[in-house]
């Protein structure tokens, strides 16, 4: 009865009340959210336990929600404390700045991200684009990227009535799909790049 | 006892290089000096992930890999080099 | 009286964080004495490991444009489930001739069994998932520009 | 299918998720939907502060954008509770519990004030780590079971889903559903705008009823 | 992979696991962090999955990167 | 139970209790110390062959870093 899947359910749900017993004992509003970040590591070591293909379905959303309610609550935290006009400092490691790293590395990132298509590549594609964007300054074009993405959201809605209604297109729900949720999700975690400074 | 090859024996002398050094990483007290032992442990590390499977593939891995820690241990040497005292 | 403490302390917004905690804290020993679980052997979307194939980890069968064999909740709901699965574009048909190791950039590419559940027979999942993402980006996004 | 649901009147299959409607679900949507063209159509009240010990008043001036932002949410909220009543995948239903509460938590932390910001960081706290029981029981579930369609559970000669991961499931509704605690606190009502707070109140009742409906039948 | 390389990793990711636990200063617990990177690669590598192991090992340090940006206002 | 199953479990029991009592409580400290359980559930992953989530684990694992780093730079910097 003991097999594979009890142990490694007992042993995560153990890190799990280790978690929460310190988020019940943290006062501080910042430690709460690294502490929160931390228990949704067991929850989704839960879902991997599964091990089928259904698992691996389910780990991508729950990876996706969790860094958006992470992003909505960062700022939340920020407007409150009244953080907002604080300056932020950038990158400044001489590697990083003079060499050709960062625009290799991103490059590398990008185009591989662009490859994988879907969640995959939106977040690796994001994560190349963002480091290009600290080391390099920010960008401008704050309305345009989110006007792509809600572009690339509408592709992927379609998409999904394609698969639902319209089954024998399924090659064109494939593509709308991929390509839609590749430039949302980029476009998404990007623009937390953008946000690195202050409003203008 | 099984017999050994000449690729097993390269990959056996990286790994305890590997671990050799990270003992010294772990072991010496002074920041500055741990980066040495760090980039021995990369190219031991690279150097086994090239023999671990013959692929043209790995040796991209190893090099990506290579690269990588490269511009991690650059990036902390001149981060605590700089970094305190331009905050003076 | 212990109703009006327990009240005073449910009504500081900053104690029901650590109650939610704590409740979960409880439920998680007590769900932990309570093992084993039974493991489900008729699973969905069951995986098989073929290490010898150039898809590795992610070989399902079929082969392009035709239809694969997988294992869903309701067939007749989909009828063209298996063939996102057994599709290759070009470029991961080039790519799975030259190398044996590059499962995984073939499957994300469009195509694969993961596309499949993500996008056809689980796309629902997908749908609430992207519209958390872009709330929660709304919520922060507003606040970033107009925030007090 | 036997519950407290009954019999389902007719179903909507996208894929593996299939949105089923009994007598029960349909009137929690209705209830839903009825709310959130409500919510489209109504103006938003003017709150209006009366100076103590004097015949004077002010109307405290909402920006439009905060206004519009809120509706936005609101709206958005609505329809989640819509989907979370309906849905007939416990995996999909833990997904538009936790978009029901990041909506609740825009809902509230739109509004600019100190005091209201802290209670809406508070709840968002409480709502994201709701998620970990959530998504944690749904998985307990497929592996359990080997399904995690609720139509399949409640078949007579399924396999039976263990009450902890149902205590599991219903402890990360309510962690989703706090909102009306902090509503509670009369500041939250304060707050300007007051047919989108009360969304935050029922989206949580809703998705609460629906959940005693979902633990009895699987 | 045999035993013995087993061992090499494992023992190279419990010690460097233990040394960012142990250690205080913020640069030695990250210069320990890697020691813990480096064996978790080989790892993925002996998988098979050689396309992932170039991904994450390209990753990770872009990780430990951020984090010596928010390091160095920590330093006295 | 393969070695990258007991490995990840031990990473990520060894990481949960570091970052919950941490020897020095600071944000740094937890921040730094988070990353040992996210490399104990990629190795979880791995011997799952979950080599998709894995992937996308680590580009998420980057961003909640700098998402993080952020916030923290605006709490200690100075006004």
């Amino acid at each position: 009865m003991w097999n594979e899947y009890s142990v490694g359910l007992a042993l995560v749900m153990i890190s799990a009340v280790i978690g929460f017993l310190a988020l019940l004992r943290e006062q501080d509003d910042l430690h709460r959210l690294l502490i929160i970040d931390l228990v949704e590591i067991p929850s989704l070591a839960i879902i991997a336990l599964l091990g089928t293909d259904l698992a691996e379905a389910l780990i991508l959303p729950g990876l996706v929600v969790g860094i958006a309610e992470l992003l909505a609550l960062s700022q939340i935290y920020v407007t409150k404390e009244g953080l907002r006009k604080r300056p932020v400092r950038g990158l400044h490691i001489e590697v990083v700045e003079r060499a050709h790293a960062p625009v290799i590395i991103p490059a590398l990132l990008v185009g591989y991200g662009i490859v994988l298509s879907g969640f995959t590549g939106g977040a690796v594609a994001a994560l190349g684009a963002i480091f290009f964007v600290i080391s390099r300054g920010s960008t401008d074009s704050y309305e345009l990227v989110e006007m792509a993405s809600g572009i690339a959201w509408a592709a992927w809605i379609a998409s999904f009535f394609v698969f639902m209604f319209f089954p024998q297109y399924w090659y064109a729900g494939v593509m709308g799909a991929a390509v839609g949720i590749l430039v949302k999700v980029a476009a998404k975690m990007t623009l937390v790049g953008s946000m690195w400074g202050e409003a203008e | 006892m099984e017999v050994i090859t000449t690729q097993e024996i390269a990959i056996l002398v990286c790994a305890a290089i590997g671990v050799i050094s990270a003992v010294r990483v772990i072991a010496e007290r002074n920041t500055m000096k741990k980066l040495p032992f760090l980039n021995v442990l990369s190219f031991a590390i690279a150097g086994s992930l090239a023999l671990l499977l013959p692929d043209p593939l790995t040796i991209l891995a190893a090099a990506a890999y290579f690269v990588g820690t490269t511009l991690e241990s650059n990036a902390i040497a001149s981060s605590y080099a700089g970094g305190p005292k331009n905050d003076e | 009286m212990i109703i009006s403490r327990i009240s005073r302390f449910i009504s500081n917004f900053d104690n029901l964080l650590a109650l939610f905690a704590g409740a979960c804290a409880v439920l998680a020993v007590l769900f932990v004495l309570f093992l084993p679980l039974p493991y489900s052997e008729d699973q969905l979307y069951p995986k098989e490991i073929d290490e010898s194939s150039p898809l590795y980890p992610y070989e399902r069968g079929g082969t392009p444009f035709e239809r694969a064999d997988i294992h869903v909740q309701y067939p007749e709901n989909s009828p063209f489930a298996g063939y996102v699965t057994a599709y290759l574009t070009p470029f991961s048909l080039a790519l799975s001739r030259l190398t044996p190791h590059a499962g995984t950039t073939i499957v994300a590419h469009p195509g694969g069994i993961l596309d499949e559940i993500l996008y056809n027979t689980r796309g629902l999942d997908t749908v609430v998932e992207t519209t958390i993402l872009f709330i929660a980006f709304a919520i922060g996004s507003y606040l970033f520009r107009k925030g007090s | 299918m036997i519950g407290i649901g009954g019999q389902p009147l007719f179903m909507l299959p996208f894929g593996d998720i299939v949105l089923y409607f009994t007598p029960f679900t349909l009137t929690l949507f209705i209830l839903a939907l009825v709310f959130t063209v409500l919510v489209i159509i109504s103006k938003p009240e003017r709150q209006i502060d009366i100076v103590f010990g004097g015949d004077a008043y002010l109307a405290k001036e909402i920006s439009i954008s905060e206004m519009k932002f809120r509706r936005f949410m609101a709206i958005a909220c609505g329809l989640a509770s819509m989907g979370a009543m309906v849905t007939g995948d416990i995996f999909d239903f833990a997904l538009f519990t936790s978009l029901v509460g990041i909506c609740n938590v825009g809902i509230v932390a739109a509004v600019k004030s100190r005091h209201v910001q802290n209670a809406a960081y508070q709840y968002g706290l409480v709502a994201m780590s709701a998620t970990v029981p959530l998504f944690a029981g749904a998985a307990i579930v497929a592996a359990t079971t080997g399904t995690l369609s609720i139509l399949e559970l409640a078949l007579p000669g399924a396999t039976k889903v263990p009450l902890f991961v149902k205590a599991l499931l219903t402890l990360g509704v309510m962690g989703e559903g706090m909102a009306p605690f902090y509503a509670a606190k009369a500041e939250m009502f304060r707050a300007p705008g007051a047919p989108y707070v009360i969304m935050c109140s029922l989206s949580s009742l809703l998705i609460f009823l629906r959940v005693i409906e979902v633990v009895l039948t699987v | 992979m045999n035993e013995l390389l087993l061992g090499a990793f494992g023992a190279l990711l419990v010690l460097g696991a233990g040394a960012t636990i142990l250690e205080h200063d913020p640069y030695k617990k990250i210069i320990s962090l890697s020691v813990l990177i480096g064996g978790a690669i080989p790892f993925i590598v002996d998988r098979g999955l050689l396309d992932v192991a170039t991904a994450v090992a390209l990753i990770a340090p872009l990780s430990t990167i951020f984090i010596l940006m928010a390091v160095r206002r920590a330093a006295p | 139970m393969n070695p990258e199953f007991v490995l990840g479990l031990f990473l990520i029991l060894a990481g949960t209790v570091s970052v919950a009592f941490p020897r020095r409580k600071d944000y740094i400290t937890r921040l730094i110390n988070l990353e040992i359980p996210a490399w104990g559930l990629l190795l979880l992953m791995l011997s799952y062959n979950e080599a998709l989530a894995l992937l996308t684990f680590g580009a998420v694992t980057a961003l909640t870093v700098y998402i993080f780093v952020r916030v923290i730079q605006k709490r200690e910097g100075d006004a």
